[in-house]
């Protein structure tokens, strides 16, 4: 697991890469987005392009996230995810509860247009 | 008892993508598709991520051990750790699809294993550890993912 | 101690590629280079291919196993087969890339591992059999693959 | 291991894909070189594109098939050796006893073009 960020417009947009399955580097990914929707960053934008694999573990990040956003009236948007992601993603039906966007236009767009 | 691989690892989370290739390994060397090897592969992280996690408290100087029984029309997986066992029909009850569950950020890894998989079964035995026993078959209508 | 790995396969060329998995999984975990990936897991297949042909005669009942110490500057592999052994002395003083040996469509397994890995160590021990120690260094002139 | 064969102009061009390690349809890819060979086929062409390993038993098919064309008169050459190949081979100096190609038009060439 490996990530890179970038702020633009006060959305902050993860670019993950690799297993995100707990432990490691995969926890650096749930303090970087607590500490960063701590400090009132609220709209958050994951990149999975390049994510291989998602465990139980990596969901449980990812719903972290999720929800801290929310606490701060802000949102958390995935983009690019991958047939393997999206099928776990059916199978625990969180894909009921994360937006995903099929291009980073799309996805900039959304957040950009919310205010929080 | 010619077709059996044994693995047996430290618990460390770390060693999970190992283990992932490993298991990708066998299920391409069965001929299963890359959706059942893939559906095979997630069922095996969880059940080994559990008996890091709650088996033996990531305690590295446990070993996890994985055995498979690769048969010509199907795959058993035995995951073992030393730990002191679960209520296993407590688990199976829960259901971490419904609406109220659905935020919790734990607790999806044995029902990910139950869609992934043919059959789940657990066996908790005193002195010896917990037992998962993962199996697939092959082409058996192949449904490697669950439908959305 | 909590970092080995243990695998044990049953003497069957075909899981050779299962093997080379495990292997690229166990170095990238380490962080080895590709071409140092590389290198490990052909020697280690070499070993292993060996153990099944010539320790086992592949004899699918008998069991190769393989034992991966992972250290923080090295990674240290030992192969076992329960067979007999045979002259160390005698396949280490040959060498197949003579011109007059070139052609020969055999002997040059342990060629390879040895201008693959760091150290190339064996030893026959009656009764408990014949175990090949592999050795690979982490950055010291990362050398994955020889010159041309 | 998965190959296929084609036939040209007197030349048989077998294409290889996955591991030539020995055992099974490595032992298989031996067994069509030989009997083509002793059929008459004696220039031949190894696709290695789609090989990504071979080991000590590979090599030892490969040779195997060397000596029996030389044998009959005439050829065996490789094309399309990726790095991972071209490094045992150069590891082993076998290197100094193939005839390799990067093209497959300068590989049908020069098969075509010789008398065997
Ligand atoms: N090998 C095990 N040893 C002990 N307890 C386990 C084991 N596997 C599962 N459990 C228990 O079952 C619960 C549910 O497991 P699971 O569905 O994988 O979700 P999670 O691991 O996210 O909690 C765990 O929280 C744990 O209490
Ligand atoms: N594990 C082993 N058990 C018994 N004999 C072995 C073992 N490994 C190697 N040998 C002997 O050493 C010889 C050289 O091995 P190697 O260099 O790998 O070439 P090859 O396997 O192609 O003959 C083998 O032919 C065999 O006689």
């Amino acid at each position: 697991m490996r990530f890179s960020q970038e702020r633009e417009g006060g959305v902050l947009i993860l670019r993950l890469e690799g297993q995100l399955m707990g432990g490691g580097e995969a926890e650096e990914v749930r303090d970087l987005l607590l500490s960063s929707i701590d400090q009132g960053t609220s709209r958050i934008l994951l990149d999975m392009g390049e994510v291989s694999w998602v465990n139980s573990s990596g969901l449980g990040i990812l719903i972290a996230g999720h929800l801290a956003a929310r606490q701060r009236g802000g949102t958390m948007k995935l983009m690019n995810v991958g047939s393997r992601i999206d099928s776990i993603l059916n199978v625990t039906r969180l894909s009921t509860i994360f937006e995903v966007y099929e291009t980073e236009e799309e996805a900039r767009r959304s957040l950009q247009g919310s205010n929080a | 008892m010619d077709q059996v691989i044994q693995l047996a690892i430290p618990s460390r989370l770390e060693l999970l993508p190992v283990l992932d290739r490993l298991v990708q390994g066998i299920a391409e060397q069965m001929d299963f598709s890359e959706d059942e090897a893939d559906a095979i592969a997630i069922s095996v992280i969880e059940a080994g991520t559990n008996a890091i996690q709650h088996g033996h408290k990531k305690d590295a100087s446990k070993t996890v051990e994985f055995r498979f029984n690769l048969n010509p029309d199907h795959l058993q997986v035995v995951v073992r750790d030393t730990g002191p066992g679960f209520d296993v029909d407590a688990v199976l009850s829960s259901d971490p699809t419904r609406p109220e569950d659905l935020m919790k950020s734990s607790g999806r890894g044995i029902f990910i294993m139950r869609q992934m998989m043919d059959r789940v079964d657990f066996a908790i035995r005193p002195r010896e550890g917990t037992f998962v026993y993962l199996r697939k078959s092959k082409d058996v209508n192949g449904r490697g993912v669950a439908p959305a």
